[in-house]
């Protein structure tokens, strides 16, 4: 892998040798389209199937490695058969909204990848309100849980969008906390800036304990937000078995746990990119050898091994925990982390102003 | 590229959606029968609708997430600028989430965080 | 007509049609999502007019807090599923008209009024940081006051919903209450 | 066609005022009452908005005051939604015509 | 009893092929690269009435793990499972559970009968007035595993030879929508 | 006071999850650990015990002779008709009538592998073998019949 | 508590009861209009039978037996209790309010062999569909159509 | 017969207001098999449960009438599946009461063991099952890793890995195998080592305590009033302990120790089955190194025909106490036979116990009741 830079803007200038600006801007959106598909469909194969293997090897057992080669294409057959099955409606179902559902978790989990720097310079748009932006679309997704979860005219799909919607409401508080900290430290909502404001370190180094008890909080409750385990209450199968995508099949029930998955991998890039430096290499002060050798590594590792390591963290909390029940998942977010993080932003505050980070 | 690129990305989702849809619509001929249009609720066949008023008890939480919400939100120019305005900052803050906090420790007072 | 033109027609388009729906559809629930639609393209049309921050709070705040909340509503007072009553047919015809009629007025009155003076001298800037230091400025044109004062609406409306909300629920657990201990007594006779 | 000019998007926020009225008018429940009133507020909303930036865009007042009027609405939401729960509470209706006649 | 004949060669199968009435089986390489997804996922429903469900239990821990074939996405809902295997009696009771649950998974879908008892009633053959005598009264079977229990390796061994007969297009599913499209 | 129970709570239950964390962690990186064994890759070591009850059969000699006398005792202790022993009448060297098998059908579908037969035949004739890979597309097929065709009594069996 | 004790203590109760010892625990032979007094005085000391452990019915093809088993949990002493009911109307009190496990119990003995327990809280078919006909634990079972005669 | 000639129901009747009628199961994830709960929820609370059962009701007591008295023994290891070896123990222990048939001390001794081998296997699987109710895959795995090797033993003795027919009226069906005792033994050292991790991933864990501490309270009352039995009963403090009630087999010859908690709750269901584990090692060893030489079945005649009577024996199985009641007419197949099933009575007190608490508290009351549906319905 390349750090990413050269080639956009190689090839940017080569569209706009070739063509007039418009024509260059629509083959740029062909682009960005056929890239974000392929990411898409790259992810959600990688990602399942690393899910499935890290459980194996938590679970003592092999996991799947019967189809291709150590099980590589394994999430490959899983998806072309998804794909193949039939996407039945139930005939009770409000139809319009049951088939609308999925394409508006799809169109979230999409938006989502904008502000995204995978690289450096690699990044769709820049936009100036980053963070915020993030958090606004992303406050979109429980619509299509809820949509999903009422269009399906089922008592258990019904009951587990309740559930969602109120846990995803909730954690978003929390993750909104975690996120100000770093807003108070950068002085930007900017993503670049976010990172370029890392060059000499980290935040969760910088920033002494209370980023450490920021980035706790923005683990936990984005692990609530994407409804992952222990806090899967939504699609609890020993209580209801399915949860809101109980009447879901084929690609439709694809595309949700599509989206899921780039969910975690989204909010697992924003919190390597607020935390964790992004594609910052790791420096360490005045190391000047030091700080030479990782840049060597290029930039894109750098942000995907983050990335993949917090999607990690978040596999191993589900393969190890018990889940929560609705009420005790609720007094969790409002009595402890919501709490927690307002006490904790008046101490990042104070570390901001007194400039005591490094 | 600017906001083209949202446009982009919509598009692109619709594209990827629809397509994994329509391919099943079109190569899966699936068998019908009266039993497959209905709703499942573990193989008996359901005498309810869920489309009928019944108890949520988690409104309350919306209630209160939507007063915090509104909070976070005016944080954000707040804490973009923290750094530059300095002390006086922190004060403003101190009494807006004193605030806030105080209607929190009332909310909790009245039980209203407790699942009833 | 210029790509910007298209989308704005575009998001006009799905502001007014959604919104059509949403005070025309028969299911409830459904217009909760139409309604979610067109404010969702409200904050479309902050996006393309530039400006994202009021943007990204519209969508925070109504699509994530107050769309949810009526819906969770919905679910707690309504037959979400059955069709709401359809308004008399005089009713309604009156209503369109008079809706119809305002709209001509207005727009009447708007395009033949010319007194819009386009002083586009100065690039429209919403940076953060702009909207940050006049929100915390203590000057003339600063809004640290209402800064601080939308601190105590919340709090007014926090006390207020959990007052409103709570009270009959006491209630509600006190008849529970003396249900239960009556059918204790009754369970412990035998 | 050239530019979108602030008339085309008053016209917008016209629309949509007198759909909120429509709704206003003609439904009676009360949370799809204060659906079409959230969308009247969104009208003027947009108006603010588009004044600021096509008549004073050196100034942010309208931003300012956009942000504060969503403030209230959430606010109102919220305390209007409290109100319709606890009416249909004492009612078992949030019909408007219910309401009226105040029985329990 | 050779497995590598009985299950990888496509001459000696186990059990009787019956043949499409119309005509042979025509899998084109489409077809053959669908089958081959399909008999490599292979999610199975949840569904486990009685002792040999324990079986199944077992198969999918540690030891025999049935994730290696990628068959450990259980799914609850019947929507979103390929396949039933129908572990355990099934009595007069349930058999409507059973036919719905069968009826409201989405195309395609197979059935494993596993055990004595799915695949004739078994045990409580003679002398019972509630046993279903064989699941495939009421839904079609693709593959029954005898024994009661089987052990774990048995079922894999019936998954295997689903996943041949999936390959081979003979299950009752493709069979019967070949039959539609004609 | 409250603080301090709040903040205990809040260290307790931190270092119970991460105990937990621990416990997986360390199943996560040793590998050795694993226990699987692979089917049908291992079936050429794959052994089963000796004991293991997978289906009746009816072993024969190199002559194709086996020990099965149709006495239906295994017929009779099956609980639930698994064997139907079919007789004939044979006439034996000496020229005497003697009843012997024609066909022990056994019906693996429904047999339990319960060894009540085993334990009742007077001659051995039938034994339990650890097979399991009995998996067909047909039912019918599970229908056997144990003596080989052509097969007779060995000598000495009454 | 010995079984001497135990047998003049219910006598007092059920003046008809007569008893048998030949099992392994004291059978008392009630009459079952008896029952519920007598249930009701076992419950309570100085017998402390508060442990219903089998509750069960014979068909004897003449006439069905009820059969209780009990114990108590603090003295652990257990008897057999019976009471014979006609075949055509079968009917016995509930003991579902003195020993809540009778009540499923009562409910299984009602479906399979068809006795009526008055005053039962919830008297429907437990384990067997809706629309079953017959008594199938009775001798005189006979459903063509699903039972193999082996 | 099974057509479709079901009549689809109207969804659109309503039941009363706030509340939601749900099914769970029969196909269900949660109820181990197929029962069927009617569960009216208010919101998230459990107004009412009504069980309906019978999705497994294979009419084995009417079966049972036909066969013989060494045939019917095979039937009750499909029972309760996962105590396979005490029902057969229970029965034949029935038959040698009622024949006055002696058994070697060898067969006592190896039925014991397998006893207890048994509970730890059904428990093991329960702490599995229940982890995996309450969300956590994992136990489950390392809790099988356990059951595996106790099936292993199993198969090697008895020929099957759950449904052993090994015993059998007068002792055993054959010897036991040679290499019996050294896996035994070796089982019993895995198991020491490992039961504690359990403590790091379940029973420590804050989440799974939360989930269970105070949830499904069973007063010790009304425990015996609903005829709980087993665990469930000990978890409320009631003594019920058959084995050392009514000592069989060799248990009058072992120490051990009944497991009582008082809390009542699910938490303390769980550790009582977490110490009975250990008190069942604790047997074994006892045991292991001292099983008698001799004959491993005891003279019985060909046709067993038990004497005209009425005949009960209890046994303490995984779940609680199991009966089996035989009113024989002096042929060769009872009259009337009737299982007296621990998870009967156990399940009746379910909506006792889960009415008022959330769905989430259901699964753990459920999950910890250890309900084995085909004991139940029989
Ligand atoms: S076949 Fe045997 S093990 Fe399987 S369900 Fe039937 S009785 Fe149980
Ligand atoms: S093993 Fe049991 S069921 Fe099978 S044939 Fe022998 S006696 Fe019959
Ligand atoms: S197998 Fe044995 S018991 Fe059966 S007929 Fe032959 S000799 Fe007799």
């Amino acid at each position: 892998m390349f750090s990413l830079e050269g080639i956009t803007t190689a090839t940017q200038d080569w569209l706009l040798i070739k063509f007039n600006p418009t024509i260059a801007l629509a083959i740029e959106c062909v682009i960005v389209i056929l890239l974000s598909i392929s990411l898409f469909a790259l992810l959600g194969l990688v990602l399942v199937l690393m899910e499935r293997k890290v459980a194996a090897r938590i679970q003592i057992r092999l996991g799947p490695n019967r189809v291709g080669p150590g099980g590589i294409f394994q999430t490959a057959a899983d998806t072309l058969k998804l794909i193949m099955k039939e996407g039945l409606t139930p005939d009770t179902a409000d139809k319009f909204l049951f088939n609308l559902a999925p394409f508006i978790v799809m169109m979230v989990a999409m938006l989502l990848l904008a502000p995204i720097a995978f690289a450096k310079n690699f990044q769709i748009w820049d936009i100036n309100i980053g963070v915020l932006y993030i958090s606004a679309i992303s406050s979109l997704s429980v619509i299509g849980i809820l949509m999903a979860g009422w269009a399906s005219n089922n008592k258990y799909s019904l009951l587990g969008a309740m559930r969602s919607g109120a846990q995803i409401v909730s954690y978003e508080l929390s993750a909104g906390f975690a996120v100000l900290t770093i807003v108070v430290l950068t002085g930007s909502l900017q993503i670049s800036e976010i990172v370029a404001a890392q060059q000499n370190g980290w935040w969760l180094f910088k920033g002494h304990i209370p980023v450490i008890i920021a980035f706790v909080l923005y683990i936990i409750a984005v692990t609530a937000e994407t409804n992952r385990a222990p806090f899967d209450l939504a699609e609890a199968e020993s209580e209801l078995t399915a949860g809101f995508h109980t009447e879901y099949s084929g690609m439709k029930f694809a595309l949700f746990s599509l989206a899921e998955y780039i969910n975690i991998f989204i909010v697992c890039a924003i919190g390597a990119t607020l935390f964790l430096g992004g594609w910052m290499p790791l420096h360490i002060g005045h190391w000047e050898g030091f700080n030479h050798i990782m840049d060597y590594i290029p930039s894109s590792i750098w942000f995907m091994g983050k990335t993949f390591f917090l999607i990690f963290l978040i596999m191993w909390f589900r393969w190890t925990f018990p889940r929560l029940r609705v009420d005790q998942l609720l007094n969790l977010e409002w009595k402890y982390l919501l709490p927690i993080s307002l006490f904790n932003l008046l101490l990042v505050t104070i570390i901001a102003i007194m400039g005591w980070h490094f | 590229m600017g906001a083209i690129s949202l446009i982009a990305l919509l598009i692109a989702a619709i594209a990827f959606s629809a397509g994994g849809i329509l391919v099943g619509k079109i190569f899966v001929k699936g068998s019908s029968n009266p039993q497959k249009g209905q709703a499942y609720e573990c193989g008996i066949p359901t005498t309810t609708s869920p489309w009928h008023q019944f108890n949520v008890g988690y409104y309350l939480y919306a209630l209160l997430f939507l007063v915090f919400d509104v909070e976070l939100v005016f944080l954000y120019p707040w804490a973009v600028v923290v750094k530059k305005v300095g002390m006086i900052a922190l004060f403003e803050i101190l009494i807006f989430i004193f605030i806030l906090f105080m209607g929190f420790l009332y909310a909790h007072k009245k039980g209203a965080l407790k699942w009833n | 007509m210029n790509i910007s033109a298209i989308i704005f027609y575009a998001i006009s388009a799905l502001i007014l049609g959604a919104g059509i729906l949403a005070v025309t559809s028969v299911k409830i629930f459904r217009s909760a999502i139409w309604l979610l639609f067109s404010l969702v393209g409200i904050a479309a049309l902050y996006f393309w007019m530039q400006v994202e921050f009021i943007a990204a709070i519209q969508i925070v705040v109504y699509v994530g807090g107050i769309v949810v909340l009526i819906i969770f509503s919905i679910f707690l007072t309504q037959h979400s599923g059955k069709e709401m009553p359809k308004p008399t047919k005089s009713k309604m015809i009156f209503s369109a008209l008079a809706s119809l009629s305002g709209t001509a007025f207005t727009y009447n009155l708007i395009s033949h009024y010319d007194g819009f003076t386009f002083n586009s001298s100065k690039p429209f800037n919403t940076s953060m940081n702009e909207i940050g230091t006049q929100m915390l400025s203590t000057t003339n044109y600063g809004y640290i006051l209402p800064f601080e004062l939308v601190s105590m609406l919340l709090l007014a409306a926090m006390v207020g919903c959990i007052v409103i909300a709570m009270r009959p629920s006491s209630n509600q657990i006190a008849s529970a209450t003396i249900m239960l201990t009556e059918s204790e007594i009754l369970n412990k006779k035998d | 066609m050239q530019e979108i000019t602030l008339t085309q998007i008053l016209f917008v926020s016209t629309a949509l005022f007198f759909i909120g009225m429509y709704g206003l008018f003609t439904r009676r429940n009360l949370i799809t009452m204060l659906m079409s009133i959230e969308l009247m507020l969104n009208s003027v909303n947009i108006n603010f908005v588009a004044f600021n930036k096509y008549l004073y865009p050196e100034k942010l007042d309208g931003l300012f005051f956009t942000l504060f009027i969503i403030t209230i609405a959430a606010a109102e939401a919220a305390v209007a939604i409290a109100i319709i729960i606890n009416l249909y509470r004492s009612h078992n209706s949030i019909d408007v015509d219910d309401a009226t006649e105040m029985k329990y | 009893m050779e497995l590598k004949e009985n299950i990888k060669g496509n001459e000696k199968f186990p059990g009787i092929i019956h043949e499409t009435p119309g005509g042979g089986i025509v899998v084109s390489s489409f077809d053959s690269v669908i089958n081959w997804a399909r008999s490599n996922s292979l999610w199975p429903l949840s569904f486990a009435t009685s002792c040999c469900g324990i079986e199944m239990m077992s198969t999918a821990s540690a030891k025999y793990d049935f994730s290696r074939f990628g068959f450990e996405v259980a799914r609850a809902s019947p929507r979103q499972a390929d396949v039933i295997i129908i572990a355990g009696t099934i009595v007069n009771k349930m058999a409507p559970v059973l036919k719905r649950l069968y009826d409201q998974m989405a195309d395609p879908k197979y059935v494993i009968a596993m055990g004595a008892c799915a695949i004739s009633g078994g045990p409580f053959f003679y002398n019972t007035y509630s046993v279903v005598k064989g699941a495939d009264h009421i839904i079609p079977v693709d593959v029954y595993i005898p024994g009661c229990p089987p052990r774990p390796e048995a079922l894999l061994h019936a998954m295997i030879a689903l996943q041949e007969k999936i390959k081979m297009g003979m299950t009752r599913e493709q069979i019967r929508t070949e039959f539609k499209t004609q | 006071m409250f603080l301090k129970d709040y903040i205990s709570d809040v260290y307790n239950g931190v270092s119970s999850l991460l105990k937990g964390m621990r416990k997986t962690g360390y199943y996560f990186t040793h590998p050795k650990e694993i226990i699987t064994e692979q089917y049908p890759d291992n079936r050429a070591t794959l052994k089963l015990a000796d004991r293991f009850k997978g289906e009746v059969i009816m072993p024969h000699d190199e002559n194709n002779e086996h020990a099965c006398t149709g006495c239906t005792a295994c017929e009779i202790a099956c609980p639930n008709g698994t064997i139907k022993v079919v007789t004939k009448s044979e006439v034996n060297a000496e020229g005497k009538k003697k009843k012997a098998v024609d066909a022990l059908v056994y019906r693996l579908e429904l047999c339990t592998m319960c060894n009540l037969c085993v334990v009742a035949c007077p001659s051995d004739a039938i034994k339990m073998a650890p097979n399991f890979e009995h998996s067909v597309f047909d039912r019918t097929k599970l229908t056997k019949i144990l003596n080989k065709p052509g097969s007779k009594i060995r000598e000495g069996i009454e | 508590m010995t079984n001497e004790e135990i047998k003049e203590y219910i006598s007092a109760h059920a003046p008809n009861a007569t008893f048998e010892e030949t099992g392994e625990w004291l059978n008392i032979i009630i009459e079952a209009a008896e029952w519920k007094a007598l249930a009701t005085a076992i419950k309570g000391n100085p017998l402390q039978m508060d442990f219903v452990f089998c509750l069960t019915c014979v068909d004897w093809k003449t006439h069905l037996t009820m059969v209780y088993h009990l114990t108590s949990t603090k003295q652990r002493h257990n008897i057999v209790i019976k009471a014979n009911l006609t075949i055509d109307q079968p009917q016995i009190e509930t003991v579902a309010g003195i020993w809540r496990t009778a009540e499923f119990h009562e409910r299984e003995v009602f479906e399979m062999f068809g006795v009526h327990f008055s005053n039962h809280p919830d008297l429907r078919k437990l384990i067997l569909e809706e629309d079953f006909k017959g008594f199938p634990l009775r001798k005189d079972f006979e459903d063509p159509i699903n039972m193999i005669k082996l | 017969m099974y057509n479709q000639t079901e009549i689809i129901k109207d969804t659109t009747e309503l039941g009363p207001e706030g509340e939601l009628v749900v099914n769970m199961g029969p196909q269900h994830p949660a109820t181990h098999g197929v029962l069927h709960l009617v569960v009216t929820l208010n919101g998230e609370t459990i107004k009412k449960i009504e069980p309906h059962l019978g999705y497994i009701h294979r009419s084995i007591e009417k079966m049972c009438e036909s066969l013989t008295y060494r045939q019917f023994i095979y039937v009750t290891s499909r029972m309760d599946y996962l105590s396979s070896h005490i029902n057969n123990t229970a029965c034949a222990l029935l038959v040698e009461k009622g024949m006055q048939i002696e058994v070697p001390e060898r067969a006592q001794y190896v039925r014991t063991i397998l006893n207890e081998l048994t509970r730890i296997a059904s428990h093991e699987l329960w702490i599995g099952a229940m982890a995996m109710d309450l969300g956590a895959f994992t136990p489950f795995f390392y809790a099988f890793r356990e059951r595996e090797m106790i099936t292993e033993i199993m198969e090697d003795t008895c020929g099957a890995r759950l449904t052993m027919n090994y015993i059998v009226p007068g002792g055993l069906m054959y010897d036991i195998h040679p290499t019996f005792q050294n896996k035994v033994k070796a089982f019993i050292k895995q198991f020491k080592e490992k039961v504690v991790e359990y403590e790091d991933l379940v029973t420590n864990n804050v989440i799974f305590q939360s989930r269970t501490k105070g949830v499904g309270i069973l007063s010790a009352e009304d425990a015996i009033s609903f005829g709980c039995t087993g665990p469930v009963a000990r978890a409320s403090g009631v003594n019920c302990d058959i084995r050392k009630i009514a000592p069989y087999d060799v248990y009058a010859k072992v120490e051990f120790d009944e497991v009582i908690e008082t809390a009542g709750d699910s938490f303390a269901r769980y550790m009582v089955r977490i110490k009975e584990m250990n008190q069942s090692i604790r047997i074994i060893e006892q045991l292991i190194d001292t099983i008698p030489e001799g004959d491993f079945v005891g003279k019985t005649k060909n046709v067993l025909k038990l004497p005209k009577g009425e005949f009960y024996q209890r046994v303490e199985t995984a779940r609680g106490e199991f009966g089996v009641y035989i009113v024989s007419e002096g042929g060769t197949t009872p009259h009337r036979i009737k299982f007296r099933s621990p998870g009967f009575s156990n399940l009746s007190a379910l909506s006792h116990m889960a009415e008022g608490s959330k769905i989430g508290d259901l699964m753990a009351t459920m999950g910890t009741l250890d309900l084995v549906i085909p004991d139940i319905d029989r």
